[in-house]
């Protein structure tokens, strides 16, 4: 059998992730919410960030911030495209504003304010978004930000986050306000399991290597990563040594480390919870053709609206499941061969 | 259902105006018990798919009551009648009113109402029209349903058809521009056949909407806007009856010389209402009960309809 | 330049409050002829590019001229003063207009003006803060500028500082919804400190306002969102200042206790002013004089002034 | 020196290839008014067709429409949300709505809208959309449509066309109204030149090989056609044949044309003045990533804002000109050798 080697995968994660169970028992936190807990330690080490929400002060749990700093917090009722261009005004005076909302209706709502008041002039604005992905589940597709990722990918001068864990989507949103210019964060619905210790070396913009692996390579993002650490155990006990890559940052993307899999195992497949049109993959794709093809499959939403459910039954429906993951990387695999 | 005709409207004009299919419009108190049953409905089925909003459910339920088992000009048996009344949920959020008036009107088996939100089911978390039969149009992201509502009204016109269209809005989703948008162009087009009822039950998703974004007077607004609007108590039933029966009738009457205003009815209501312990309360807006608590909920609504 | 102490404001509030750098704020008659000045850039850029918006840049010419040379607190030695006042053209197609009340005022040197629109010129087709001193905000989708000065406004006041912020919009451009959210929410936080002004030409691109969407009472519209709303002949330099003037002074009057309603400013204007072959013709909206056309743009501006 | 074999091509534009000036003394015509045109007569033939406006009706020529059917046209002012969702109603009283305006506005401004209010429901609206890509040069990037392509592929049950002449810009607006549900249609602020003869067989979903040849295949869409047929003749001089393909519909993609372009000629090169993220050339990436990896490059703005400046000129300096398609067809060819 062959061993695995991951880095910086919490011991109890390691144990859930060998007796399967991670999915089911693994504990959790909605990374909505590891946001709105890190977004008032930010807050507190730096008096220039405000917080603005769109009356889901609730759902993100920003009301937090709004009771430690009542002045810094804006409430702008149900109007997304106000907020977002006002965050713009808010950055032209020196403050960081995190414009907090839910991924539809931030990146589609008020995507004219969010391509022409923040990213064309680049200002300083960070976008916190919930409910990215199919992750909310039973509310279902007009709640289920299942193009953010897309989207926001599209936009000259975008910075596009999107953490695995609540750990590192607290090491995102402080990244994120040192960051000079735009971010978009991107953040669940539902929980996700704490998978990472703290030494996690987050940086804007670099991938990292969660799994070692040389058969082939998952790059996932957001929710899909602890999904991927699970097809990666499964394919173990079949024979395939899989690495993992948690490709947290979009955009700008690490074209090196994903390159360097590319040519290290000769295959790869892209996980996400958003469309498989314009995100994750797409990014892996366009990079792969001009620099190293290599046989590729993309898992993700199939270009189709999902429906109400529980998200891990979503999954499952739409071809998202970590069966699915691993069916694609035996895809690959066996396509590498073939050119071989 | 058989209706004592002593109760019967007595306006000719809206009578005549309104086609139920099988069904004759219910009398004011019956209409009354039926937005019990639907009270009911709703309880039960957040409660079932421990997921929902019952707060918005339950504040419009006079309102949907009245509409489906009244005032608009429907036929369940043939939910794509060309003709038929249009009814656009706005505030999608609030669904389970309008899936359960759709269950209680035939328009669907009653047992659907427990796969609310279920994979596979028919009853969506918000309104989808391809999968619900009667559900006019999808709805879930706030501020769109005036603006289908003003295309379906120029659409009935067009094509020589008298239907109306009613549009329910909640007062937090009248903070979105594209509502105003709306709101401007359909005097424009004297579209009298539209009418928009907004369900001002004082509460947003954070809380009480006059801390959250202040309106100051609707009506103010809707009017300088160009509409007829007038307020009313929107969980009592005659006034409710009284402002959609109007409304329709109004709708082949010009105001002025030439110009049809549509109009905006804001009705005043208790978001939760029915359930005390929800009344009011901005916790219960996106809040499925427990066991228990839909129990409690059950029983204050059927006492308040049987007394 | 210099300025005759005889017809200095006597508002000693406003003359306080106006730290214009180098310059002094000019009379009313100083204003009209640089006003005239600005007209002549306008006609002689959108020439040279052969592109651009004439008809709203000359219907604005004024109430920029008063903003730059008299109103607002400014230092264009100083672009990114803090403390300055912010100035939004939310229609920013009319951007010529503040390219060229820029230039005269000293931002950027006056034969940037002909670069307009070609590649690598500082002055874009539509704003760019990015590319143009004295520009503070980027803009040309219409609807944003009300929410930037929003946010704007919410910053100063947070930082303690006291400038103004100052936004035109369009008269078809309060069609956008989003100006409509940015118009509910000021007062909500009593930004007195915001002045909306809005150039009501009576022009959208494809017609008159009243044809394509007629909007009725614009004051009674701010005035039902919660606005302090006036109506002044936008092309009237001394009423134009005092508007302002009154607008700026109030931004820390309270108008009732604990509340301060931003201004709106409903300045009527025409379209094209100054050129009589401009003025009221919607054509001009978008299109560029040819050679023969500036040049008798030119005389009558120049003719105007002189007499 | 090869031979050229094209298809469809007339014969005044193969010599205006061949002595190159094409791009410079072609007669041509901005395609939203080949769209403006057709519509009337589409209106004619079918009386369920009805054209919004959002207040650029002059821009696009829509006016015609308007004075020829003025109780089937409704101008919705500056307002194109509420444009775009009353589209949704009329198309659910059985009227077909042709939704025009600006692609920046109608993609970004409305897009929640469109994707909540049509595409989820599949309802049948036409969404009629200039100033794509670049095409809107003097007017700067807030009015150029560099996303269109991306967005609009990045949503469900979108189907995303965008002609590359008059011609079939004419035969896409019919083609359109008698496809069942939602379509989007790409049209350019400038002229392009009229390329094609009648025959041209325009289907929804059908790309065209409008040039053989066997070294690479440059898949180009909307306005880059006539730059690749251009930059494809200027590489027969130096000995390469190139076939092109003007691949019209984004999505759904044709993707066995460009399958079979893939094994036939081994390099692709794709050409779009859109933004290189997410529209043509990631479609291209995807499918061969997926399905048979070659070298690969993309033509297309390179994820930046472009400025004000002459279309033409805007090609030149960030990228997209006859000359950078050539010198990528080089280099794939080259990539494609050396894995030989
Ligand atoms: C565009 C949009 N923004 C945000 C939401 C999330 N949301 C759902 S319900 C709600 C509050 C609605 O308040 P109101 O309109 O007053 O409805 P009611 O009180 O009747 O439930 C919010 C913010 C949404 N569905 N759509
Ligand atoms: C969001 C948006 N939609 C459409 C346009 C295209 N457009 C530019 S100017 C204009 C008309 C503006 O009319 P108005 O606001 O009255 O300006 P003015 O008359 O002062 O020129 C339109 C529709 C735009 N720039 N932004
Ligand atoms: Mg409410
Ligand atoms: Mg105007």
């Amino acid at each position: 059998m062959l061993a695995s080697v991951t880095h910086y995968i919490r011991s109890d994660v390691l144990k859930l992730l060998e007796d399967g169970s991670l999915l089911t028992h693994g504990a959790g936190q909605a990374t909505r919410y590891a946001y709105a807990e890190a977004i008032v330690d930010v807050g507190r080490r730096d008096p220039r960030v405000v917080v603005l929400d769109v009356d889901v002060a609730k759902s993100l749990g920003t009301t937090a911030f709004a009771e430690a700093f009542p002045e810094r917090a804006f409430n702008f009722g149900i109007a997304e495209q106000n907020m977002v261009a006002a965050a713009a005004g808010l950055a032209t005076t020196g403050l960081i504003p995190f414009a907090s909302g839910y991924a539809v209706f931030l990146t589609m709502r008020a995507l004219d304010q969010v391509r022409n008041s923040i990213h064309y002039p680049r200002l300083n604005v960070k976008i916190a978004s919930s409910h990215g992905g199919i992750t909310p589940g039973p509310d279902g597709p007009t709640h289920q930000g299942q193009e953010d990722l897309s989207l926001m990918r599209a936009i000259a001068n975008a910075t596009v986050v999107a953490a695995a864990d609540p750990l590192t989507t607290r090491l995102a949103t402080s990244a994120a306000a040192a960051w000079e210019g735009p971010v978009y964060l991107s953040f669940t619905r539902d929980p996700v399991p704490y998978l990472y210790t703290d030494d996690y070396p987050f940086e804007i913009g670099k991938a990292v290597v969660v799994r070692d692996g040389l058969d082939a390579t998952i790059v996932a993002v957001r929710d899909m990563v602890c999904q991927a650490l699970v097809a990666a155990e499964l394919l173990r006990t079949r024979g395939l040594s899989v690495r993992v890559v948690d490709c947290h940052t979009l955009k700008p993307l690490d074209a090196q480390t994903i390159l360097s899999a590319a040519e290290e195992t000769g295959a790869v497949v892209t996980a996400e919870s958003n469309t498989i049109i314009g995100g994750l993959g797409s990014a892996v794709a366009e990079i792969l053709v001009e620099n190293y093809p290599v046989p590729m499959q993309r898992i993700g939403l199939r270009d189709t609206y999902a429906e109400s459910g529980p998200y891990p039954d979503l999954l499952v429906k739409y071809g998202m499941s970590t069966a699915h993951i691993a069916a694609a990387v035996e895809n690959v695999v066996e396509r590498k061969r073939a050119r071989a | 259902m058989t209706v004592d005709p002593g109760t019967m409207p007595s306006d000719a004009g809206s009578a005549r105006a309104v086609v139920n299919g099988d069904l004759a419009p219910l009398t004011i108190a019956q209409l009354e018990r039926m937005a019990g049953t639907i009270r009911c409905d709703i309880i039960e089925m957040i409660c079932t798919a421990q997921a929902g909003h019952p707060g918005g459910s339950l504040s419009a339920a006079d309102i949907v009551t009245a509409l489906y088992f009244r005032v608009m000009r429907i036929d369940p048996r043939n939910p794509s009648w060309p003709d038929r009344d249009r009814f656009i949920l706005s505030k999608g959020h609030a669904c389970p009113v309008w899936y359960s008036a759709l269950a209680e009107r035939g328009y669907f088996d009653k047992r659907h109402l427990a796969t609310l939100r279920r994979l596979d089911s028919i009853l969506q978390g918000h309104p989808d029209m391809r999968k619900t039969p009667g559900i006019d149009m999808t709805a879930g992201s706030l501020g769109h349903g005036l603006s289908v509502g003003l295309g379906m009204a120029l659409g009935g016109r067009l094509q020589g058809r008298d239907y109306h269209v009613w549009v329910v809005l909640g007062d937090g989703e009248v903070q979105e521009g594209s509502v105003w948008e709306a709101a401007m162009a359909a005097p424009r087009w004297n579209l009298g056949n539209l009418t928009a009822i907004v369900d001002c039950n004082r509460l947003q998703n954070d809380g009480y909407v006059q801390d959250i974004m202040p309106a100051g007077s609707l009506a103010d607004k809707w009017r300088a806007f160009g509409w007829t609007a007038r307020e009313i108590d929107g969980n009592d039933m005659a006034e409710v009856v009284r402002a959609l029966e109007e409304a329709r009738a109004g709708s082949t009457a010009p105001v002025r010389a030439g110009t049809m205003a549509p109009v905006c009815i804001i009705a005043h209501t208790v978001k939760g209402k029915g359930v005390s312990y929800m009344e009011d309360v901005a916790a219960w807006h996106g809040r499925a009960p427990c066991l228990e608590e839909a129990e409690l909920a059950l029983d204050e609504i059927r006492r308040a309809c049987a007394g």
